[in-house]
């Protein structure tokens, strides 16, 4: 009977621990989407950023934020696709591999802030280039890094091997195969990655808030060398910097934005690393 | 009842009809809409080896997880009908299941260790563990891997991971595990399918041992295992039915001509 | 060898190292940009005084602030991430659960300003009203922010690790008459408990290294609490340090080297965890997100 | 399969070709733009005149980021940016950090900051302290409201971060030392708004805001001067310098202001650059 009682009670743990779980992440949802949407309208969505954040829209910090990403994406993409490779078709020493897995995946765990203190040293001091959105974009690429690189190497390692060698038996060389047989599939495995790892860079702020973000003044960047402004730094500006009560709205609205942009990102990654999950089975 | 001598040969044995342990009634079984066990009408005799032949997909193994209500986890399980295990009615809502499982056990396909040593793999079922002195948790796990004839083989390694052992022993172990618990009715569910002729043999004769203290369920595929260690036999096809009883009447004089040719394994349309 | 295959190799070799290089190169940065700090003040960094305008640089508030701040998220996320997790693996129909991983997918990805801004117009004032204190940003604030923001990723991972139990050992257990709760406490758990371990450890260096979060509601005061336990008074970590002052010291100052050598301090607590977590818990190989 | 791969790879190729392209066009047009930097006090004012100014300067950018006074004056001394804003003066340490900058200050308006109570404590009768009475309570000697007249409530003293020119004003009136330390401070907070929040929050705060941030829930307290008279937190009184903790808000350039710069800071100082100061809180100059 203490047994059954027993199990009564886990039970019902259980389903307490997931109720309130569920009930803490549902009230997230709730206040961002109901503090946000009062302040979304076209306007908010298509016009600059005016008196001081409380007024006008968030046009040119989502525009920054994409610019941002969309670069941060072209850099990482050739580095991770060209770290994949390597490592499921060169590496085969036991340890090396190990080594190189701890060192790229260890850089998943660095925290961000440190990654804007790394480009506030080495870019913004050292190589003198000033508060640029490119560093940002830079900064962003080596952080979303090993998810990229995981995601392309996952997507190589389950073409078979048969692929590989009916490709060597009609004469290829071995980058030919690499060309023809691996990358089309290392491709989409690491886009799928990339989205993944986008929905992530596009939301951080500490490690652009120090070297690639104004707060006001600049709308699309002359230059490689001009400052962005973005949604995540406008809304800790807004948070922390404005007298009106409706700029703080403001800020709730461009975290609604900034969301379901998120959201979009994974959604995408998500769905494609469903989708290849699903072919490799087949 | 009768016992054979101490040798442990494999007699097809004549022993006369025994109570009914398990009795099944007008069965159904449903996956969604997949319509699995029609109408079962069986019944399973004490310290017997009752053994259910019958080609693959034709419900055996649905039909023995019903016995202790294993299916019940199972997405889009229905069933109807009744099944009573020592006069109990245990599809009905009040049955405790956890209380049924110690009565009824049940060894799988594919034998499943813990990842425990072997000692503790043998007790791993036990409830009352806690109340037990180590001079007597050493007695159960003799006794069961005796039971098992195990005992010669690991006595010496209680401590090693149970993993270390051979498929056929890991089987036997985990024979020796359900056991501990003391169920009066074994399920075995294709038990010797993934292992060696050897290792199966081993497996059967460890059955012939057990039908003297439990009533023994066992489903296979192999009709020369079944006319090796069966004292009743039920045939399945296409998720029923179609003949049941000793032995001797299924082999060697079936009322219906699938049966006849499904236990001289001739084409048959199962 | 062609002259394509060449540069492929050249290609692939070089990204390579400049991806494994990465770290060493932050590392080396870190290093020598707070090797200042260490050899003019060394162990005065770790006492309990910062006072930049007089040169007094000790690091202890924070540290004590992050390890703090870190345990109670992590004391709260941990057993509410596992139970649902037990949850979602165990007793949510398989339909469904696809369903709830993808949303809590989603939810791992909110952004952290956002939890801090929900941290300073809701939680601090909430906190403040429940326990009747002087002000909501305290040590404990941040540690339940950070409990709610680290709740997703805990559960994802262990619900992975529990899903990765194979159906056969429950089965078995169940075979031998345990009660669902039995089943998991004494099959389930037990096999998934390196991965759970690798999780929790992974959520552990993700709130060691959370920053605008915290940095909005821990309250930035750097002084240890009296006494050390009390959490319920404003704290500092080494990340709401670090995200408040960096911008603010002058390059190359011994100011700004002690910030870096916070960095430094940050790094390696954090890389020391996913380290473990990734070497002898969790392998990585298995999923491509988090 | 393949075929699509191949498709969106030469897709993304053309992606990334146009928006270079899109990049170098933007560049060859590319505008003027100064960067402005610092204190947040006077942010809201050079925002906002950033954005008049625009109007009629459209090829002229102005970049502005907040910080706190201390980034505007080592980002400047740096050359990161073309102007600092702050709220308080250089400092002697900064002024021998850089000694080959050669800082040019510009006031655009003054400022009084005011130390500020939670409406709560306002209402329950603390309305005017003496300086020595503030002083005693960031320096931890006075704990409770019941020792400054109020409810019998334990002060919740809010501090800055050592850099904001506030407090460098504040301190250096009420201890008579801009970096001096607060042992009795409880909370550490950066930016004005942020502080704002934390004490219309509590019912038992008190903190230091710049004239423009006070409202119905942060309240600014009277000074009660030595010889026993009372200056209200009034935009009179610190325009006419009676208030004890002013300040003038600044604008400092590296060596003196040519072209861009120059056309901006006499933008702030025109009439119209005044009228921004004034509609921000602030006291413009005469």
């Amino acid at each position: 009977m203490s047994r059954e009682l027993t199990n009564r009670v886990f039970s019902t743990a259980t389903w307490f621990a997931a109720g309130l779980c569920g009930l803490v992440l549902f009230f997230m949802f709730a206040i961002i989407t109901w503090n946000g949407i009062r302040a979304i309208n076209f306007e908010f969505l298509f016009a600059a950023s005016r008196n001081f954040g409380a007024a006008g829209g968030i046009f040119y910090q989502i525009i920054g934020s994409l610019l941002l990403i969309l670069f941060a994406a072209l850099i990482c993409l050739p580095l991770a696709l060209g770290t994949a490779i390597f490592k499921s078709e060169y590496l085969h020493n036991a340890r090396v591999q190990k080594l190189c897995a701890i060192l790229v995946y260890g850089l998943n765990g660095v925290p961000s802030v440190i990654f804007g203190i790394f480009g506030l040293i080495f870019f913004v001091n050292v190589l003198q280039t000033g508060v640029s959105w490119f560093v940002g974009s830079i900064i962003l690429a080596i952080m979303m890094l090993p998810t990229v690189v995981l995601a392309a190497y996952h997507a190589i390692n389950s073409v078979p091997e048969i692929y590989r060698e009916s490709a060597s038996a009609l004469g290829l060389n071995r980058w030919q195969v690499i060309v023809k047989v691996l990358l089309p599939q290392a491709t989409s495995g690491a886009i799928s990655g990339l989205f993944l790892g986008l929905a992530r860079a596009i939301g951080e702020t500490a490690p652009i808030m120090f070297i690639a973000t104004a707060f006001s003044g600049i709308d699309i960047p002359g230059s490689f060398l001009d400052p962005v402004t973005s949604l995540p730094t406008h809304i800790l500006a807004l948070a922390q910097q404005a007298v009106d009560a409706r700029a703080l709205e403001n800020a709730w609205g461009a975290s609604l934005v900034l969301i379901s942009l998120v959201t979009v990102f994974s959604t995408l990654g998500l769905w494609g690393r469903m989708k290849l999950k699903t072919s490799s089975l087949r | 009842m009768t016992r054979s001598t101490g040798l442990r040969i494999i007699q097809p044995g004549a022993l006369p009809e025994a109570a009914a342990a398990v009795k099944v009634n007008d069965l159904n079984v449903w996956f969604g809409t997949a319509h699995i066990l029609r109408e079962i009408a069986v019944s399973f005799q004490e310290y017997r080896i009752n053994c259910i032949v019958g080609p693959s997909g034709s419900g055996k193994s649905t039909l023995i997880r019903s016995i202790n209500r294993m299916n019940d986890d199972v997405a889009g399980y229905c069933a109807k009908g009744t099944i009573h295990v020592d006069g109990k009615d245990i599809m009905s809502e009040s049955i405790n299941v956890a209380k049924l499982r110690q009565e009824v056990g049940m060894v799988f396909q594919k034998p499943c260790v813990f990842p425990k040593s072997i000692s503790e793999n043998v007790l791993f079922g036990m409830q009352d563990l806690k109340k037990l002195t180590v001079q007597e948790r050493l007695q159960i796990v003799e006794n069961n891997l005796k039971l098992t004839a195990l005992w010669r083989e690991v006595s010496h390694r209680l401590h090693d991971k149970a993993v270390t052992l051979s498929l056929g022993q890991q089987q036997r172990l985990c024979i020796a595990r359900t056991l501990a618990v003391k169920p009066k009715v074994v399920l075995l569910d294709e038990p010797t399918s993934s292992l060696d002729p050897v290792s199966s043999r081993a497996v059967e004769e460890l059955m012939l041992e057990l039908k003297k203290e439990y009533t023994i369920v066992f489903v296979t595929h192999n009709i020369q295992q079944a006319q090796r260690v069966a004292d009743h036999l039920v045939f399945m096809c296409n998720g029923g039915v179609i003949e049941q009883g000793s032995k001797q009447k299924l082999f060697h004089n079936p009322e219906k001509e699938l049966t006849r040719k499904y236990l001289n394994e001739e084409y048959c349309d199962c | 060898m062609s002259a394509s295959s060449r540069i492929g190799k050249g290609y692939v070799v070089g990204s390579t190292f400049l991806s494994a290089a990465m770290i060493l190169v932050i590392i080396l940065f870190l290093l020598m940009n707070s090797w200042d700090a260490i050899r003019q003040t060394g162990l005065q960094l770790f006492t309990s005084e910062w006072n930049p305008a007089q040169d007094k640089f000790g690091i202890l508030p924070m540290i004590c602030g992050s390890v703090a701040i870190t345990a109670i998220a992590i004391a709260i996320a941990l057993p509410l991430g596992i139970a649902t997790a037990i949850f979602t693996s165990e007793v949510l129909p398989a339909g469904l659960r696809l369903y709830v991983k993808s949303l809590l997918e989603l939810l791992a990805g909110i952004p952290s300003i956002i939890y801090g801004l929900i941290g300073v117009v809701f939680l601090s004032v909430w906190v403040e009203q429940a326990f009747d204190l002087q002000s909501g940003r305290t040590v404990f604030t941040g540690g339940l922010l950070l409990a709610v923001m680290v709740l997703p990723t805990i559960v994802t991972l262990s619900d992975d690790a529990l899903h990765h139990v194979p159906q056969k050992y429950r089965e078995a257990a169940k075979s031998l008459g345990f009660y669902n709760y039995e089943v998991i406490r004494n099959a389930v758990l037990p096999i998934a408990k390196p991965d759970i371990i690798g999780a929790a450890l992974l959520g552990l260096g993700r709130v060691l290294g959370e920053t605008m979060a915290v940095m909005l509601v821990v309250g930035s005061i750097d002084r240890i609490p009296e006494p050390f336990y009390n959490v319920f008074v404003p704290g500092q970590t080494l990340t709401s340090k670090l995200g408040r002052e960096i911008a603010e010291t002058a390059f190359g100052s011994l100011h700004f080297s002690a910030m870096i050598f916070m960095g430094l301090i940050l790094l390696v607590f954090v890389l020391l965890v996913t380290t473990i977590s990734l070497t002898y818990f969790y392998n990585p190989e298995d999923r491509l997100y988090e | 399969m393949k075929n699509n791969i191949h498709k969106s790879m030469k897709n993304l190729a053309t992606l990334t070709l146009d928006s270079l392209f899109l990049i170098l066009v933007f560049s060859c047009s590319r505008t003027a733009s100064v960067q402005v930097a610092g204190s947040t006090t006077v942010l809201p004012v050079v925002s906002k005149a950033a954005e008049q100014f625009r109007v009629k300067h459209a090829d002229v950018n102005i970049i502005v980021n907040a910080g706190g006074s201390g980034v505007g004056i080592n980002q400047l001394a740096e050359r990161k940016i073309d102007l600092g804003m702050a709220s308080r003066d250089i400092t002697q340490i900064e002024l021998t950090n850089y000694p080959e900058v050669d800082f040019v200050t510009h006031t655009i308006g003054r400022d009084a900051v005011v130390p500020v109570v939670s409406s709560e404590v306002f209402d329950s009768g603390v309305q005017a302290l003496t300086l020595a009475q503030i002083g005693k309570i960031y320096l931890g000697e006075i704990r409770n409201w019941q020792e400054a007249g109020g409810p019998e409530r334990e002060i919740l003293v809010v501090d800055k971060e050592q850099s904001r020119g506030t407090r460098h004003v504040f301190m250096q009136v009420v201890l008579g030392d801009k970096v001096a330390a607060a042992p009795g401070a409880d909370l550490v907070l950066g930016s004005n708004n942020e502080e704002q929040t934390a004490i219309a929050q509590s019912d038992a705060a008190i903190g230091m805001l710049s004239n423009a941030w006070i409202n119905k829930d942060v309240r600014g307290l009277s000074i009660i001067m030595p010889d026993g008279s009372l200056v209200q937190p009034e935009l009179a009184n610190i325009a006419n310098g009676s208030f004890p903790i002013t300040r003038a808000l600044l604008l400092i350039s590296n060596g003196p202001p040519r072209g861009d710069v120059r056309t901006f800071i006499d933008f702030v100082l025109s009439e119209e650059g005044q009228t921004i100061v004034e509609e921000a809180g602030y006291v413009r100059l005469k």
